[in-house]
């Protein structure tokens, strides 16, 4: 359904060229949720970002490589038929900060049922009124009709982030991408969160992509995960195929550095150093100086994509040379 | 890979192609006129081609230099007194500046101490030194310059006094406001776990990191101080003869704008040029020091 | 015991009138050595903890023991006294290093502030002891914090907490800020210092997987009260309040295998302004008793067995009747 | 903050106002020289200066002074003979008009600058409207007036130079009043643009398809507003202030001219009168400005 | 009978009085108010010629005892805006008012008379305690009040809304803004009405503002023509201007009271007087528009023409201040008045320091706001003057004036509730003695020659201050919009007594 071929998006800042996505392949199937994890810078949302080209609007931006609809390619598209024809119709995001996703100076009535006005799903008030809470409604929000007219800051944080999931998926879109929906949140209202999204996903068959740098959450709740490293993809595969056996050691380095319940070892596997610079990015492979299994051949070149199973690759020298 | 740039969402505007060379975002025009300022301040009297104040009726009103009965000698003509109006802008440029000085000085000084204070302990101190700034701000500043100059006579003295109790409140408004933030920040906190006295504290930590506000709100000063002394001029209570300023020759020579445009226009150039300048630059510097800012 | 908390309250008036019952009796105590950890939804007080261990913030009522000592009764003396052997790292390492001092000032200022600077050698030798505790390159002493990376940073952070050789050390969520990778450096860093110094720490955190690695007590807490507290293993093995089953259900886990329960907990978390009635969690609670509307549960010990030297096992719920 | 401590303030404000004002204008000289003819016998200055309460201590008087305000009672003018709070709320009007006017002016211009400045960053309008709000701020009030009579008087005749006639009266003072504060308005106006158009509601109302223009102009801007609105009573008073030159370069019949004046004759009652009334409106102007900002906020509504 | 008032005029005033009530005037402007609505019993015309006015006839009795008495014949038919008919009751309440310092600031014009007596309605004399000429010069001190009028509504209507019998009725009046008047119907003088039925005055302080409204057509009429722009306002076509000598006269005062004060030196004094070009300060500075006088203006009561103003001459300045024992010059403190209350003052007498500074009277000058220059002027009422050098000063004394008044209040030397020296930093023995005389002295011609005798003393001596000039002031009007007749006398002279559409 989604296939994103060869994405870069660089950044021309002051103090130089951010790489920050180089070189991205994702692909999500309907109905399907597709998990992005990694460190914090490692370009997560930028992805998404560009996926719906809504990149930050400072300084200059270079977006390069495919991303595919449904066959169609979004970068190629003029702004004003993606804006009213994609966005928000047939993809849909959900962004990093739940909390800050909503105006704070307009009813939660007000921009539920902006995006039915605007695209001209609902005419006059009345209507506008029943179907956004019918929104609210499927996403469980007690007594939709009088909340309506309360502001986001009458909303508890669980309550906003349904209300934000409500309206992205009001038109029932292909693609929902949502950039780390829980992480403001905490666990209890987090359980809630993922089981509305499994639950919509099973009405609606809707593709998901899912970003969060909770291993945890991804696990419980993704059917694929791509671990990303300084703007790379590094590793991706089925959600139990990596947890299970993670080929690249930035994969197992990050799993065996979360302490799991009832697992009292003394130290934890701390991985050395911090994520390279994605200004002036290393040659070779990205991880390299922090891996604990590098060889020469790491710092000349990167190490290309094979597939080890079926949907299962990686990116590492180790893997290629057995 | 194909690469295509396209502009970010929503935006119409192109998008510039070409890299940024790091001196773009300089204030230019701020760069050049305020080494001009500098100059006159500070070579003085040496610098003025003529007496400032050496006035001469045989030589009322002559025009620029570039116009029909003007000489060199007088490259930007003379006033009603038959005095040279470059050599008494260059003068005024002391005056202007050295009056900023004085009132950034103190009224900065008064209100960042009046600001530190109210925004850290808050409380009754807090109280007391708003309402002091409240009274402040609700008498409008012009008439208290006019009865302080009425007590006091005008003269540079009551200009620089007027500018401080008219400024300071501004400083510790924003002072206060900056203050009760930083003060929100962990290393405050931590600086007191560490054992730290409330002195240090300000010196260490607080001060410090107002610098780049005071800097901003100094320099904007420079520009409000030459008008606000020009309007002062304007009723009369601005600087006095012999002293010379640009709202006093502005003042002084609206009476003959239809006479000789220069004589009013100069100096009116010179106080556009000067606020223009240092509006520039503190808009820069505050865009410098925003870190939200500064990646434009 | 080494510090000692009794009944701990901290009210404050909120803005629209009313009273925020941040911390609403609170106890719990920490020994040399030993880690006590705060866990709990956000805003249920425990930075309000932290904070009036620190004495940033004056208790409404209860009372603060620091070797047996009243702490809240200390002069100005006792206070510089008390914060030489207390000290802190906050969550963001970014806010809490003065962007505008060197490292070196940074990890001398609690050392100039209770005059133990000695001299600039002296001085200098401690700082680079400092830096070598925490993993960190001698060269750092010239740099500004933003020159270094978040894990770096909290290192710092941390080496200017040990700066005066304290006896204990509040952490108030020490790794959230940092990622993954990050996170185990700085936690296998605050262990291995504990193990080193007899350090007791007083530690907040939201992982409870961390927790339950880290902590060798636990105390779960819910709108400014404490629902369940006790030894690690004991409130993680057999977590008896229905609050603590729900958090310690709730949280997911890297394994494809395991799903986080639902309906363990209801609705929204409450609000310290207008708590409910009775037992606070009760709302939320699915297996709420007619009582726990109107009746606050008392703290009940759940393991009359143990002995003194391990804390007790108790939780607040009228379920354990 | 409830709003009877905001009305506390307001009055310790007033007060404190009056203190000052009162004590230093009193200072300022003898009222008499200038009343009387030059060659007033010494029997008269004596009578006409218990006739208008000045031999008494500064204290006393400063009490008559407050009991009488308190009642509306400012004495009468010196010079004029009148009630003086007649003849300052007489003008009030005038001078109230010509700030709001001026403040119209300045927001009309800031607010669309603002934005605009913050859509196109960096684009030659952005630059254009930075130059065009700092030369506002670049000039004294009282040279742009006359430059505005030079040009659209004298030369154009499209406006009138003087007076309170007719709205077009109002166009060139209000404009010589508030060009200056437009450059920090589209300043606050800019940067809480850029703020908020970087904001996360902001970018989710772009995912989700919303027009550009609904965007900026409702869903930013409301948000981008409230900064300026709260100061708003500030940038009030400083028109008031900045009236005081300009209704004399226009001839406008407002209290700023009439303060002036009274400040040079010593006329005490006016001055006293003319200050207390311009902080009364000070106070009220914020006054309203918080309650107003709830309208717009509604996060200070609930509060 | 002429044709009736129709129509409305705006014209525009540089200045505002500050009161409609004649006896609370304070400053010349008040007066071009006032004369609108009021009038008294004697005026000068247009043609400087005394005419009798609402006194259809009046007569002194020089009295026995050297107690004169004044008796005057009302001219009948006069009556009030109010339509109330002007009678001897009138005039004496109209005095009682005067000599009431409650309600007066010029009780002590009328001190000298002591009875008021009325004969029949339209007949009244005064008696009084000694001879005053000064009140016979100044036109009489009595204004036409309405007595049954202001006893009805009180004073502070009155203030209000004053009833006078002039040619303009009071209509409506917002100080800062605008007087509003209309012609009086029920005016007497037949001959001298306005034709314009409504008279808008402006007030538009600001010169360049005055000058555009009139320029853009709104106003027909300005007084104060900036100096600058005079000669560009006597080409405009279709306009007229008139430019008349105000009653001011401006001079620079010398301290003669304190002990050290250098210009206790008569030659000092004249030092001063040589070293300023004043012709020079009234072409550049003003434009031309001043007039140079020596003690007495042209056209004055006590004007000589054989009195010159000291030629300018810096080597004699140079030298007189030499042999007073100063060949290095001196340093004094030198006043200048920097509110704009006369146009270009403010630089004229940065000029006149700077000459002074040329040949050695080295002025710091220091610069005084409107109230503290008034108050430095006033000669301090115990102990020792403040003013301690120099203090550019002006005195008014009407047009035609008589310098009596004015010189009693400042070349008079200070007595302490005697009313003389208010603002006098002089003492001449010679000359007190002469003023005084003057004062009691009744008749005319007598009295003129003791005015001259004093002039031509102060000329010597240079006292009571250095006369440098009188400013002209022009005014301009729509002339082919209206028919305006001048008078140029202080309290009418911006009267709109003649002014009509111009007949075509
Ligand atoms: N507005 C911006 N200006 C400059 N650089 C940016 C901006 N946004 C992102 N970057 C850079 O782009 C890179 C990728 O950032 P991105 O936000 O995609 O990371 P992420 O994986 O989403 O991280 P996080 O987990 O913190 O959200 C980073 O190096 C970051 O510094
Ligand atoms: N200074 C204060 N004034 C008023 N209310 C406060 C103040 N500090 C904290 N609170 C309130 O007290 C409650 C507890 O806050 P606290 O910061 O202790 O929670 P927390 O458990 O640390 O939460 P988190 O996990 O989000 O850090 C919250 O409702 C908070 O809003
Ligand atoms: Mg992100
Ligand atoms: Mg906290």
């Amino acid at each position: 359904m989604l296939s994103v071929q060869g994405l870069t998006t660089h950044l021309e800042l002051r103090r130089g060229m951010v790489r920050a996505v180089d070189g991205v392949d994702l692909h999500v199937n309907q109905g399907e949720t597709l998990g992005v994890v990694g460190e914090s810078g490692s370009g997560k949302s930028m992805t998404i970002l560009s996926i719906l080209r809504l990149l930050p609007r400072q300084g200059g931006v270079r977006l390069g490589g495919k991303v595919l609809l449904d066959g169609v390619d979004l970068l190629q598209l003029p702004e004003k038929t993606l804006s009213s024809q994609y966005r928000g119709r047939k993809i849909a995001m959900i962004s990093q900060d739940p909390l800050t996703s909503l105006n704070p100076v307009f009813t939660v009535g007000d921009q539920v049922g902006a995006p039915l006005r605007y695209h001209g799903r609902a005419e006059g008030r009345e209507a506008r009124r029943r179907q956004v809470v019918q929104v609210l409604e499927s996403v469980r929000i007690p007594s939709p009709e009088t909340r309506l007219d309360d502001y986001p800051h009458q909303f508890s944080g669980g309550m906003r982030q349904r209300v934000v999931t409500g309206m992205a998926i009001a038109s029932a879109p292909r693609l929902l991408v949502a950039d780390e929906p829980t992480s403001a949140l905490d666990v209890t209202i987090q359980v809630q969160i993922m089981a509305l999204f499994r639950r919509i996903q099973a009405q609606t068959g809707v593709g998901i992509i899912l970003i969060t740098h909770d291993l945890g959450v991804a696990a419980s709740i993704c059917h694929r995960v791509a671990v990303m490293y300084a703007g790379r993809i590094v590793e991706s595969g089925d959600v139990r195929t990596l947890y299970k056996r993670p080929a690249h050691p930035y994969t197992q380095a990050l799993l065996q550095a979360i302490p799991r319940f009832g697992d009292r070892r003394e130290r934890l596997y701390a991985i050395p150093g911090s994520p390279p610079s994605l200004v002036d990015p290393p040659h070779g492979c990205r991880f390299a100086a922090r891996c604990p299994h590098r060889k020469p051949l790491c710092d000349d070149a990167y190490p290309p994509e094979i597939e080890l199973e079926s949907g299962h690759k990686v990116s590492c020298w180790l893997a290629s040379a057995g | 890979m194909p690469e295509i740039a396209i502009p970010p969402a929503g935006a119409t505007a192109p998008v510039r192609q070409r890299p940024r060379r790091s001196l773009r975002g300089l204030p230019w025009f701020a760069l050049a006129v305020l080494p001009l300022l500098l100059a006159c301040a500070i070579g003085g009297e040496a610098l003025l081609p003529h007496d400032p104040n050496g006035l001469d009726l045989g030589l009322a009103f002559q025009p620029p230099a570039w116009l029909a009965g003007g000489s060199w000698a007088y490259p930007l003509g003379t006033d009603n007194m038959g005095r040279d109006l470059l050599t008494r802008i260059m003068a005024g440029t002391r005056i202007s500046l050295v009056v900023a000085l004085y009132a950034i000085l103190i009224s900065g000084g008064i209100g960042t101490a009046a600001g530190m204070l109210a925004g850290y302990f808050g409380g009754r101190l807090d109280a007391l030194i708003m309402r002091l700034v409240d009274i402040q701000m609700s008498i409008p500043a012009l008439a208290l310059a006019l009865v302080l100059a009425a007590v006091l006579g005008p003269g540079f003295e009551t200009v620089v006094l007027v500018i401080v109790v008219t400024y300071w409140t501004w400083y510790a408004r924003i002072v206060r406001g900056e203050v009760m933030s930083l003060k929100q920040r962990d290393y405050v906190a931590l600086a007191r776990v560490a054992g730290c006295g409330t002195l240090t504290i300000f010196r260490r930590h607080l001060l410090p990191n107002l610098l780049n506000t005071l800097l901003v709100l100094a320099t904007l000063q420079v520009g409000q101080v030459i008008i606000f002394e020009a309007s002062l001029s304007f009723l009369g209570l601005g600087i006095q003869q012999p002293d010379v300023s640009w709202g006093l020759m502005l003042a002084d020579a609206r009476n003959y704008i239809t006479n000789a445009w220069w004589a009013i226009t100069m100096p009116g150039l010179a106080i556009m040029a000067t606020c223009l300048a240092s509006n520039l630059l503190g808009d820069w510097l505050r865009d410098h020091f925003d870190p939200k800012r500064r990646q434009l | 015991m080494l510090l000692e908390v009794q009944d701990l309250k901290k009210h404050f008036p909120a803005r629209g009138g009313g009273t925020v019952r941040a911390v609403d009796g609170v106890s719990f105590a920490v020994d040399a050595g030993q880690t006590f950890a705060l866990v709990g939804e956000s805003g249920c007080g425990k930075t309000t903890i932290a904070r009036q261990l620190l004495l940033l913030e004056r208790p409404s009522a209860g009372a603060i023991r620091f070797d047996g000592q009243d702490v809240l009764a200390l002069d100005r003396k006792g206070v510089l006294a008390y914060r030489r052997q207390v000290q802190a790292v906050f969550q963001d390492p970014s806010s809490s290093l003065n962007p505008r001092l060197k490292v070196s000032m940074l990890l001398a200022e609690p050392l100039l502030a209770h005059g133990q600077g000695g001299n600039r050698a002296a001085l200098r030798a401690r700082l680079l002891e400092l830096l070598e505790i925490v993993g960190l390159p001698p060269g750092a002493l010239d740099l500004y914090p933003h020159e270094f990376s978040g894990g770096q940073r909290q290192r710092i952070a941390v080496a200017r907490a040990l700066a005066l050789r304290p006896r204990l050390l509040v952490l108030d969520e020490p790794t959230s800020a940092l990622d993954v990778s990050i996170r185990a450096q700085i936690v296998n860093l605050l262990a291995q210092i504990q193990r080193s110094f007899g350090l007791a720490y007083v530690v907040i955190a939201h992982d409870l997987a961390l927790v339950e690695h880290f902590s060798s007590a636990v105390g779960v807490m819910y709108l400014g009260n404490m629902a369940e507290s006790g030894p690690s293993a004991a409130v993680f093995g057999a977590p008896r309040h229905p609050y603590t089953q729900a958090l310690l259900g709730s949280a997911p886990r890297p394994d494809p295998d395991h799903q986080p329960a639902e309906g363990l907990i209801l609705g929204d978390i409450g609000s310290a302004l207008h708590p409910p009635p009775g037992c606070k969690f009760h709302p939320r609670c699915p297996r709420a008793l007619p009582a726990c509307a109107t009746q606050v549960p008392p703290m009940r010990r759940l393991d009359p067995a143990a002995g003194a030297a391990m804390p007790a096992h108790q939780a607040a719920c009228h379920l354990l009747q | 903050m409830p709003i009877a401590r905001r009305l506390l303030h307001g009055l310790i404000s007033i007060l404190g106002a009056s203190v000052i004002i009162f004590l230093i204008s009193r200072l300022s000289g003898d009222p008499l020289a200038l009343l009387l003819p030059a060659d007033a016998p010494p029997e008269v200055i004596e009578q006409t200066r218990q006739h208008l309460g000045l031999d008494q201590p500064l204290v006393a008087q400063y009490l008559v002074f407050l009991r009488n305000a308190v009642t509306g009672d400012f004495g009468n003018s010196y010079r004029w003979q009148e009630p003086a709070l007649g003849l300052i709320l007489e003008r009030l009007p005038a001078t109230v008009e010509l700030a709001l006017a001026a403040l119209a002016f300045s927001i009309a211009m800031a607010v669309p600058f603002g934005v605009l400045s913050a859509v196109y960053r960096g684009s030659w309008f952005d630059r254009f409207a930075k130059v065009f709000a700092m030369a506002g701020q670049a000039m004294p009030n009282f040279w742009v007036g006359l430059l505005l009579i030079l040009l659209f008087a004298v030369q154009l005749n499209w406006l009138p130079a003087f007076g309170r006639e007719s709205w077009n009266s109002l166009v060139l003072p209000a404009i010589a009043l508030g060009w200056y504060p437009v450059a920090a308005q589209t300043r606050v106006v800019r940067s809480a643009m850029l703020d908020v158009l970087d904001s996360d509601y902001i970018r989710m109302g772009r995912a989700m398809g919303l027009p550009e223009r609904v965007l900026i102009w409702k869903y930013a801007l409301r948000n981008a507003a409230i900064p300026l609105v709260t100061i708003l009573g500030v940038y009030f008073a400083a028109m008031l202030g900045g009236a005081f030159v300009v209704e004399v370069i226009f001839a406008w019949p407002g209290v700023g001219r009439t303060v002036v004046e009274a400040v040079f004759a010593r006329d005490f009652p006016v001055v006293q009168a003319g200050v207390m009334l311009t902080s009364v409106l000070f106070v009220l102007s914020n006054l309203l400005v918080d309650l107003s900002y709830g309208l717009i906020d509604p996060r200070i509504r609930h509060a | 009978a002429p044709a009736p008032a129709t129509g409305s005029l705006t014209v525009a005033f540089g200045a505002e009085s500050t009161t409609l009530d004649p006896v609370k005037i304070s400053a010349g402007v008040d007066h071009y108010f006032v004369g609108q609505i009021f009038e008294m019993l004697v005026r000068r015309n247009a043609a400087l010629k005394d005419e009798n006015w609402l006194a259809e006839s009046w007569k002194l009795d020089p009295g026995k005892d050297g107690k004169p008495v004044l008796d005057v014949q009302l001219r009948k038919g006069v009556r009030f805006h109010n339509g109330d008919p002007l009678t001897s009751e009138d005039l004496e309440f109209s005095w009682q008012r005067q000599r009431d310092p409650k309600s007066s600031f010029f009780s002590h014009y009328v001190s000298s008379v002591e009875r008021f007596e009325i004969v029949d309605a339209h007949r009244f004399r005064l008696h009084f305690k000694q001879p005053d000429a000064q009140f016979i010069v100044g036109n009489m001190q009595l204004w036409a009040m309405p007595k049954k009028y202001i006893q009805k509504v009180g004073e502070e209507e009155f203030a209000r809304k004053p009833v006078g019998t002039g040619p303009w009725k009071f209509v409506s009046r917002t100080v800062k803004d605008e007087l509003k008047l209309e012609a009086f119907d029920g005016y007497w003088n037949k001959d001298k009405r306005p034709g314009i039925k409504e008279l808008t005055i402006k007030v538009i302080p600001e010169d360049l503002t005055r000058v555009a409204a009139f320029k853009t057509g709104k106003v027909d009429f300005i007084d104060n023509v900036p100096p600058s722009m005079v000669e560009e306002f006597k080409k405009m076509p279709g306009v007229k201007t008139v430019t008349l000598v105000s009653g001011n006269n401006l001079f620079l005062n010398f301290n003669t009271q304190m002990p050290k004060s250098p210009f206790n030196d008569v030659r000092v004094r004249q030092a001063a007087a040589h070293a300023i070009d004043v012709d020079a300060i009234i072409k550049r500075v003003l434009f031309g528009q001043g007039e140079r006088y020596a003690q007495v203006g042209k056209a004055s009561n006590g004007y000589d023409p054989a009195l010159k103003p000291y030629a300018f001459d810096q080597k004699r300045a140079r030298e007189l201040l030499r042999q007073a024992g100063y060949p290095n010059g001196f340093d004094t403190p030198c006043y200048n008045l920097t509110t704009p209350r006369e146009p270009g003052v403010k630089e004229v007498g940065e000029a006149m320091y700077a000459y002074l500074s040329e040949v050695g009277i080295r002025c710091q000058v220091r610069n005084l706001e409107y109230g503290a220059w008034i108050s430095l002027g006033k000669r301090g009422r115990s102990g020792p003057p403040e003013m301690d050098g120099v203090l550019s000063w002006m005195w008014s004394q009407g047009l035609p004036g008589d310098p009596g008044l004015a010189w009693s209040g400042h070349l008079h030397s200070y007595q302490a509730g005697g009313g003389w020296g208010t603002y006098s930093y002089t003492s001449d023995p010679e000359v007190d003695a002469l003023l005084e005389k003057q004062r009691q002295t009744m008749d005319p011609a007598a009295r003129t020659a003791l005015l001259q005798q004093i002039a031509r003393l102060k000329q010597e001596r240079v006292l009571g201050g250095l006369p440098t000039y009188r400013p002209l002031v022009t005014f301009a009007w729509r002339d082919n919009k209206i028919d305006y007749v001048p008078w140029p006398i202080r309290d009418y002279w911006r009267s709109f007594q003649e002014v009509s559409w111009k007949s075509r």
